[in-house]
């Protein structure tokens, strides 16, 4: 294949966040005390802000390029070349990292902002904002790594950030404890995501392609079509494992239990974390490596249905958190639902779509909470707020701009990527009407437990306390501006794929097209009224959930526990205990490893050392055994003998042995018994 | 006629009572002389063998010298036993019974 | 050659030095009453029989006194050995406390005498003298040990020592008696000879060979004559015992090698020797070698008292040597040569340590060495450590190469099991041996102990013996070699 | 003495004789004076690293003298790709850990004497080529070992000491037995390795396998590998911090360097025979069990003495699995696990010098006290649990990608257990230095200049061959895929 065009800038698109971080790392406590916290600011936002304007660069230079050849590579060095496998530390920008790299370092550069106004008052301001650019740095790393292995440092290195960013208030132990959970349950991902990687390098060196370069693999994908591994076809094989470690890091069941608990972290972390990019690495992941999924249906089916149901669960559980961020957090992982039920049924473009305009609103309305929560001197708890509207406008707008998004309610951006969504998933042929009716019921959970939290929170009378409400203000301009920004593109950044039914282009299908070459185009056309139905059918659950949040949060038609009372309360209080998954996997897999390790343990010490220990117990008790040999065995033997050999001489028995004469017996014995040893 | 063999047997005797004096007596001079017995088994052999066997003199060598080497042995023996009757007033082999590890 | 009796005089001038040297002593000792010097002439004496050792024609093998004692490197190498180690035993005795209050004279000569017997006994080409030989040497050896006098434990030593020897060889010269009855000789040369052409029948043969063994396996504390062993040296002087441990040991193992090899064996080609019809000895010795070792193991792990332990310790060194006996071969006894010189070094060093600490503290329990390093006795301390660790047989010192010598050997011959045993004993050795250590070092000296004294006089011994038992590990060539060009037996 | 390796082995050496002559009063002479002999090797170390020739696969700057020719026992030194990376590990873990002995305050002569012994003794196992030079050294190791944990150790340290030694040493004899065997069964009878590797074609199967054997158990015992590896959390517990830093940092791996140099380069079929029961599924076992241990360890250094039980089974998954990547992964994991344990250990004796005692139960919220050692530790955990980008992760990569091409099935059991890593190394970070800060310390102060001096060079190589090891694996790979092409074909 022809040497994709070749330049020397994209590695400072990781590498400036990175500096940055090293800087603030290493010598951020000094210059905070030295010249305030300012510098601090500027160190981290400044190379945030140049990586984007580089990313913009690439942009560009890539729509120089004809579409079949929109790909720039940086080779950096070789990182590792071992045998066959040869691993260069090299960058490279397509289409699909293009969006992912504006994403990233667009969001990401607005919340450094935020949280410049979030954070000032945290004494180690600098920490904070080292892990954020370092953050920023890996996730770069993760989008334009060249191959398997260095998007893998970015994919740990994230998860890493995410770690300490969660448990940033570390000495509240809970905050440490969710850090641990997220990153010990991304692990489990990453075991697939390695083996999956180790499986493919074999397979692809086998077939005479040793390499795990994304360009390379793409290219050669096709000779994995009759490799199998273990009866399976190895495609399916690899491409599940995958899969393993894109639950992990994108929080799908059976691994999304971390995310909840990730809201431990400050806001604008979550906001830039655990909303807008990371969690949406293993989409990336996923998109990334098309061409090997559309060769396994079987996984696909299974990523389809995985996506669906986790968008439904999330969203029956985010009807009845009662913290505004467990809310948004439970929302997020009903979105990622929808992004790999796209990826599930071939849709990958849709996904990136819903991914990036995901990221813009549900980035707003995390910093949104967060603009609450500052003001609320952190209250997160939705029955302890209400009214806020008449405080704090700009939040409010933003945040109800960005609720309409994501309930999906045209024009906004929502409308136009979860359609996309809910469309392939019933048209494109491994779509088909159950999957579809799953995305669409989420998607009327969605527009109520939206609404819920907007009307809890915003209207209605105010349930603050006094003196929390005596000093209730808009947050300043650093918080407000982000918001209003992210608003902005969660109304517009819809329009980039506008369906043809619709008189659009899809403009961002066709851009990702390259990237996704192998994916089939979906067989049997339907007709546009079929879609316009459909359209209109969503719309109707979003119309329906805003109703019903409407008829229970502000006019009060309908009571609040509805739910409650519904069917005994048992579903209730299955969705409010989160159906008690955290519990069983608490029960069964935590509990069940650590008696493990304590039997393994209490054996180590018990059995293994014990057996050792006898070793030498032995010794010293055969030794023991030999010095009593004499005084004991012999002495006795000898004094029968001696009494033996009197009686037989007829003498008188009085006479007794002493030890002399013990010995001198020994001398008999010994050439006795050799004697006899002979004789025998 | 007597031959080798009565000679053997005697001696063998001789050999059989002085190892059974050494195991069972108590008493140091006893064993001692036990000791005695054995060589003096040991003479009559090499006489024996000296008178029946090999042509030349030696095994009559040999015995003077080991009766002037019992008789030194003795020496030794008796002045050792001398001095452990002096410390532990008395001769009995059992009595002596400190060194045991 | 065969000389006659002038003319070998010129070939033993050693031992003449040796006696000289004993009767300036007893003489010296009637006119003037002067301890002092009487060692001084011992050594002086000693000095001399090394020189004159080192001046006696080498190039000529043959017999002395008309066939009574052989003249050739083997009994050369173990002259040597007496000498040295009467020598230290001397030095030692001069900074003995023990031996202080003895009466100098007739120690000291008896034990030049007993020297010489020694000297004879690995030299001795005839049954009678190899008798006579050992029986000087044990007559020495009971009165050295019951020395002290008024002294419970020495004399009950000498006793025990006495009658244990007396009836060992006693069964031994029985046994003798056998083998000139049915070889019809007393001359070793002869008596392979008959052997060699077989005639001799093979039960009374065996039996005579077994009952000779009991008298040399008591001199060699070969189990089960190795009884006697504890309780003598836990008895004896410590220069005494030491003396008991190298000397008579060596003077045991001359022997047994003179009769077991040159005499009982033929020398094959390549190293190789083949024993005669009759007197398969290896596969008994090599039963008893690892049951010895065996048993001299165990029983030093349970030993509280230095010395015992240190008997034991010989009783399981002795085990390892027989090794170099069974495997029937030139390398084995070549290792096993090598082994006695380290053997001398490392053990007569351990035995100058005990003396050190016996002298402080007045008894050889192993609390005298309690936190030892820490105490002022560093040097004897780290010099002990040296030792011990030769005696386990790690490296670099002296006693490792031995032993990588002797399992070489070994292992030459296939005996893979005997080497196992033998490596699984030295293991086993590391218990005994580290308690000392660890008593040394590891322990805090108890409180109130007073700093130990290491003499000018003991700093030299220890010193050389140290030297010599790192730098002969390192630089073993020579001492190999020297043991290897000992190993000729002049067979006529 | 031309060869820079006999004056690696002899200076330290020179440097414990005029240790031995200074006044026991005059500490921090004696102090320098040790430092001062580390500083030639660790230089002799660099220029070996600059010229040492990466195309070579044999032995470099090889010196040989006649020793014990009697015996055809010579002096031979010389290093290959494999050894090399272990020689300079030694030279500059010596180095850092005569300064992190600087507390010692008892009897620091004996203890600087012995030390440079341990130093010398420990470069002499990795550049001799005479069997028995080798197996001298290998003992020669054993002697300072059992007065540095038995002297200036903990609490059990007589104990642990004399496990030590008598494990080691019940391996050593194993290994001597091999060593003799080999000498007699090569023609002509010699103990030069270089030989033996050139013929080791002409030993009859059988005695490969009953050599390889009692060669295997013996360097197993060094390893550790179950369930020969009790002795080495008592070791460790109780040696002093700079002590445990050089077991585990650079002993353990005299192991796995025993085996290839041993096993697999004079006794191939034999390896190809046992590989995968006896290296691989143990160390695979190994990796998971030492895992499961280590999380339900109370006390710091016994954790971090499992995990190393742990991280060396990936040394001999990586071992077993003859492809070129498994192999390569576990020599690299040899050094890195170096340098990555030694930090640990170090940490964990900052920790201990302040607080006195190491129940992991026992601190909480150190962080707030102490926030650059925290910076350090969570560097070495996060080093430990194979984070990408730090040194281990290159290793333990490489080796389960080896180990998948042979046994998939092992290489998962190894993936597996990045979990329990995991597991372990963040709840340990997480008692000990997150959550609210236990008061009893909240006077602890920071770490010292000192202690930053000794950890700052290994943090760098962590990172450093995270980023960037090529530099490690272009001087092992020629040798390591010659190894590697004698022995694969026979599987």
């Amino acid at each position: 294949m022809d040497e994709p065009t070749s330049v020397a800038y994209l590695r400072w698109i990781p590498l400036l966040p990175l500096l940055g971080a090293a800087l603030n790392g290493v010598a951020g406590a000094p210059l905070q005390r030295r010249f305030g916290k300012g510098v601090v600011t500027a160190i981290a936002c400044l190379p945030v802000a140049a990586a984007f304007l580089l990313a913009c660069r690439a942009f560009n230079d890539l729509l120089a390029l004809p579409a079949a050849e929109r790909l720039l590579l940086d080779r950096v060095w070789t990182w590792i070349d071992v045998g066959a496998l040869r691993v260069d530390a090299a960058f490279a920008i397509d289409p699909l990292a293009a969006v992912m790299a504006l994403v990233v370092t667009g969001v990401g550069g607005l919340i450094h902002v935020y949280s410049a106004g979030y954070m000032h008052d945290e004494p180690s301001y600098w920490r904070y904002f080292a892990l954020l650019n370092l953050f920023t740095a890996m996730m770069l790393i993760l989008v334009l790594a060249d191959n398997l292995l260095l998007l893998f440092v970015g994919w740990e290195g994230v998860g890493l950030c995410s770690y300490a960013l969660i448990g940033f208030w570390y000495a509240n132990h809970d905050n440490a404890t969710a850090g641990s959970k997220a990153f010990i349950v991304n692990r489990i991902g990453d075991f697939g995501f390695t083996l999956g990687m180790f499986l493919l390098f074999w397979t692809m060196s086998a077939a005479g392609h040793p390499t795990l370069a994304f360009r390379e693999l793409g290219a050669n994908a096709h000779v994995l079509a009759d490799a199998t591994f273990l009866g399976w076809g190895a495609a399916t094989v690899i491409t599940a494992l995958m899969f393993v470690g894109a639950t992990g890091k994108s929080a799908q069941i059976p691994l999304y239990v971390w995310l909840p608990d990730a809201m431990a972290g400050p806001t604008p972390v979550s906001a830039l974390i655990h909303a807008a990019t990371m969690v949406t690495a293993g989409v990336y992941l996923i998109a990334r490596l098309d061409f090997l999924f559309v060769m396994a249906p079987a996984t696909l089916a299974v990523i389809a249905w995985v996506g669906a149901l986790t968008a439904l669960l999330a969203a029956t559980i985010g009807t009845v958190q009662t913290d505004i961020k467990k809310v948004l957090a439970y929302s997020t992982i009903s979105q990622l639902g929808y992004m790999v039920l796209a990826l599930g049924v071939a849709a990958p473009a849709a996904a990136v779509f819903h991914l990036m305009t995901h990221a813009f609103f549900k980035a707003c309305l995390f910093l949104g909470a967060g603009s609450v929560i500052f003001a609320l001197h952190h209250e997160q708890d939705l029955r302890r707020m209400g009214g806020l509207r008449a405080w704090m406008p700009v939040t409010y707008g933003t945040f109800l701009v960005s609720t309409l998004a994501i309930a999906g309610f045209p024009p906004f951006s929502g409308f136009f990527s979860k359609d996309e969504i809910l469309w392939k998933a019933f048209s494109s042929e491994q779509g088909g009407v159950a999957l579809w009716f799953v995305g669409w019921l989420a998607a009327g959970l969605t527009a109520f437990y939206m609404f819920r939290l907007v009307f809890l929170a915003f209207h209605g009378d105010s349930r603050i306390d006094a003196q929390a409400r005596r000093h209730l203000a808009e947050s300043p301009a650093s918080m407000t501006v982000p918001l209003v920004v992210l608003a902005a593109f969660a109304v517009v950044a819809g329009f980039v794929g506008v369906p043809a039914a619709l008189g659009g282009s899809n403009r961002i299908e066709h851009w990702l097209a390259p990237a996704f070459a192998a994916t089939t185009e979906h067989g049997a056309h339907h007709s546009a009224a079929l879609e316009y139905g459909l359209m209109a059918l969503s719309v109707g659950a979003g119309l329906a959930g805003l109703a019903l949040a409407h008829a229970m949060y502000v006019t009060g038609r309908v009571s609040a526990d509805l739910f409650a009372r519904f069917g005994g309360g048992v579903p209730y209080r299955l969705a409010t205990n989160k159906y008690y998954v955290d519990e069983i996997y608490q029960a069964v897999f935590v509990a069940g490893v650590l008696r493990l390790s304590r039997l393994g343990a209490a054996f180590d010490a018990r059995v293994v050392d014990a057996a050792v220990n006898g070793v030498a117990a032995v010794v010293r008790g055969v030794s023991r055994a030999n010095g009593g040999f004499d005084r004991i065995v012999v002495d006795g033997f000898v004094d029968r003998v001696a009494d033996a050999t009197l009686l037989a001489g007829g003498v008188l028995r009085r006479l007794q042995t002493g030890s002399i004469n013990l010995y001198l017996y020994a001398i008999v014995a010994g050439v006795v018994v050799v004697m006899i040893a002979k004789l025998l | 006629m007597i031959g080798l063999t009565h000679y053997l047997i005697v001696s063998l005797v001789v050999f059989a009572l002085g190892l059974f004096c050494v195991l069972t007596r108590r008493n140091a001079i006893g064993i001692l002389m036990g000791v005695e017995l054995i060589l003096n088994s040991a003479n009559i052999n090499y006489l024996a063998f000296a008178r029946f066997g090999s042509g030349n003199y030696d095994g009559q060598i040999f015995a003077i010298f080991v009766i002037m080497l019992a008789a030194a042995e003795a020496v030794v023996g008796l002045a050792i036993v001398l001095g452990i009757y002096q410390t532990f007033r008395t001769i009995d082999v059992s009595a002596t019974e400190t060194l045991r590890g | 050659m065969d000389l006659g009796n002038v003319a070998s005089l010129r070939f033993i001038a050693p031992e003449l030095v040796l006696v000289a040297a004993a009767l300036v002593v007893f003489v010296v000792d009637l006119l003037v009453r002067d301890d002092e010097r009487l060692a001084d002439i011992a050594l002086g004496g000693l000095a001399l029989a090394l020189v004159s050792m080192a001046l006696v024609p080498h190039e000529l093998n043959g017999w002395l006194f008309g066939r009574m004692l052989f003249h050739d490197p083997f009994a050369a190498f173990f002259e040597v050995i007496f000498a040295l180690s009467a020598m230290a035993t001397v030095w030692m005795s001069m900074g003995s406390n023990e031996v202080r209050r003895m009466s100098q004279g007739e120690y000291y000569g008896l034990l030049l005498l007993g020297t010489v017997g020694a000297c004879f006994m690995a030299a001795a080409a005839n049954l009678l003298m190899a008798y006579l030989a050992l029986e000087t040497l044990s007559i020495v050896s009971y009165v050295l040990t019951g020395f002290v006098r008024h002294d419970r434990r020495s004399g009950e030593a000498a006793l025990k020592y006495l009658i244990f020897g007396g009836v060992a060889s006693g069964v031994m010269l029985y046994g003798m008696s056998w083998l000139f009855g049915l070889c019809g000789s007393l001359d070793l040369v002869v008596i392979h000879g008959v052997l060699e052409s077989g005639d001799a029948p093979a039960l009374p043969l065996f039996i005579a060979m077994v009952l000779m063994l009991a008298g040399l396996g008591f001199k060699i504390s070969m189990v089960p004559f190795h009884m006697w062993a504890p309780d003598v040296y836990a008895g004896a002087p410590i220069p005494v015992a030491a003396f008991l441990s190298v000397a008579s040991k060596a003077a045991g193992f001359a022997l047994l090698v003179r009769l077991l090899l040159p005499t009982f064996s033929t020398a094959g080609s390549g190293g190789a020797w083949h024993f005669l019809a009759g007197v398969d000895w290896p596969q008994l010795l090599l039963v008893l070698s690892v049951v010895t070792m065996t048993v001299g193991n165990l029983a030093a792990l349970q030993q509280s008292g230095v010395k015992r332990m240190l008997a034991y310790s010989g009783v399981a060194h002795a085990g390892y040597l027989l090794m170099g006996l069974v495997v029937l071969s030139t390398p084995g006894l070549e290792a096993m040569l090598f082994y006695l010189i380290a053997y001398y070094f490392m053990n007569l060093g351990a035995f100058a340590v005990l003396i050190v600490v016996h002298n402080h503290t007045g008894s050889d329990a192993i609390d005298g060495f309690r936190g030892l390093a820490w105490r002022g006795g560093a040097f004897p301390a780290v010099a002990m450590a040296a030792f011990l660790f030769s005696l386990i047989g790690v490296p670099p010192f002296v006693g490792f190469f031995a032993k990588l010598y002797l399992f070489a050997a070994v292992i030459e011959q296939k005996m893979y099991a005997l080497a196992l045993i033998g490596v699984l004993n030295s293991v086993i050795s590391v218990g005994y041996y580290f308690l000392i250590l660890r008593t040394m070092f590891l322990d805090r000296p108890p409180a109130g102990a007073s700093a130990v004294v290491t003499t000018l006089h003991d700093y030299a011994i220890l010193l050389i013996l140290l030297t010599a038992t790192c730098v002969f590990g390192l630089w073993s060539g020579p001492m190999f070699a020297f043991a290897r060009y000992s190993l000729q037996f002049f067979a006529g | 003495m031309e060869s820079p390796l006999s004056l690696m082995v002899a200076i330290p050496l020179v440097g414990m004789l005029l240790v031995l002559v200074l006044p026991s009063a005059a500490h921090n002479l004696i102090r320098w004076t040790a430092a001062a002999a580390t500083v030639p090797p660790l230089l002799l170390a660099g220029w070996l690293f600059a010229n040492f020739d990466r195309t070579e696969a044999g032995f470099q700057f090889v010196e040989r003298y006649a020793w014990i020719p009697d015996f055809g026992i010579q002096y031979i030194v010389g290093i290959d790709g494999v050894s090399i990376t272990m020689v300079l590990l030694t030279a500059l873990l010596s180095f850092l850990c005569v300064f992190a002995s600087w507390g010692i305050d008892k009897g620091v002569k004996g203890y600087f004497a012995l030390f440079l012994l341990l130093d010398a003794a420990m470069v002499g196992v990795f550049v001799a080529l005479d069997f028995v030079l080798f197996f001298l050294f290998w003992e020669l190791m054993l002697l300072p070992m059992y007065f540095l944990i038995g002297v200036w150790g903990g609490p059990r340290r007589e104990y642990a000491a004399i496990k030590f030694f008598l494990y080691t040493m019940a391996g050593s004899v194993l290994i001597l037995l091999g060593i003799l065997a080999l000498y007699f069964a090569t023609d002509p009878h010699t103990f030069d390795m270089t030989v033996m590797i050139a013929s080791r074609d002409q030993y009859p199967a059988t005695l490969q396998y009953v050599l390889w054997l009692a060669f295997f158990i013996g360097f197993a015992i060094k390893i550790p590998a179950f369930p020969f590896h009790t002795w080495l959390p008592d070791a460790h517990v109780e040696a002093p911090t700079a002590i445990s830093v050089i077991l585990a940092g650079v002993l353990l791996k005299m192991g796995t360097y025993g085996i290839l140099r041993v096993n697999f380069a004079i006794l191939p079929e034999a390896t190809a025979e046992l590989a995968y029961t006896l290296l691989g599924a143990l160390g695979a076992f190994n990796i998971v069990y030492g895992a499961l241990c280590a999380m339900a360890q109370t006390d710091l250094k016994k954790l971090v003495a499992y995990s190393s039980i742990s991280h060396m089974g990936y040394v001999m998954l990586g071992m077993a699995s003859f492809t070129q990547q498994g192999i390569d992964g576990a020599v690299l994991q040899m050094f890195n696990h170096g340098t990555v344990t030694a930090m640990l250990f170090l940490l964990v004796g900052v920790l201990y010098d302040r607080a006195h005692h190491r129940e992991i139960y026992g601190f909480g919220g150190i962080a707030a006290v102490m926030p650059v050692y925290t910076g350090f530790v969570a560097l070495a955990f996060f080093a430990a649990l194979g984070l990408p980008g730090l040194s281990a992760f290159i290793s333990e990569v490489l080796v389960l990608l080896g180990a998948w091409q042979r046994y998939p099935g092992l290489a998962a059991i190894g993936a597996s257990a990045v979990i329990l890593t995991a597991g372990y190394m963040l709840w340990t970070l997480q008692r000990v230095f997150l959550g609210p800060l236990n008061e009893r310390y909240a006077g602890l102060p920071e770490i010292s200049p000192r202690e930053v001096f000794t950890l700052a060079p290994l943090a760098v190589l962590v990172i450093g061959l995270g980023v960037y090891p090529q530099p490690v694996l272009d001087l092992i790979d020629t040798t390591l895929a010659q190894l590697n092409a004698a022995i694969a074909p026979l599987l």
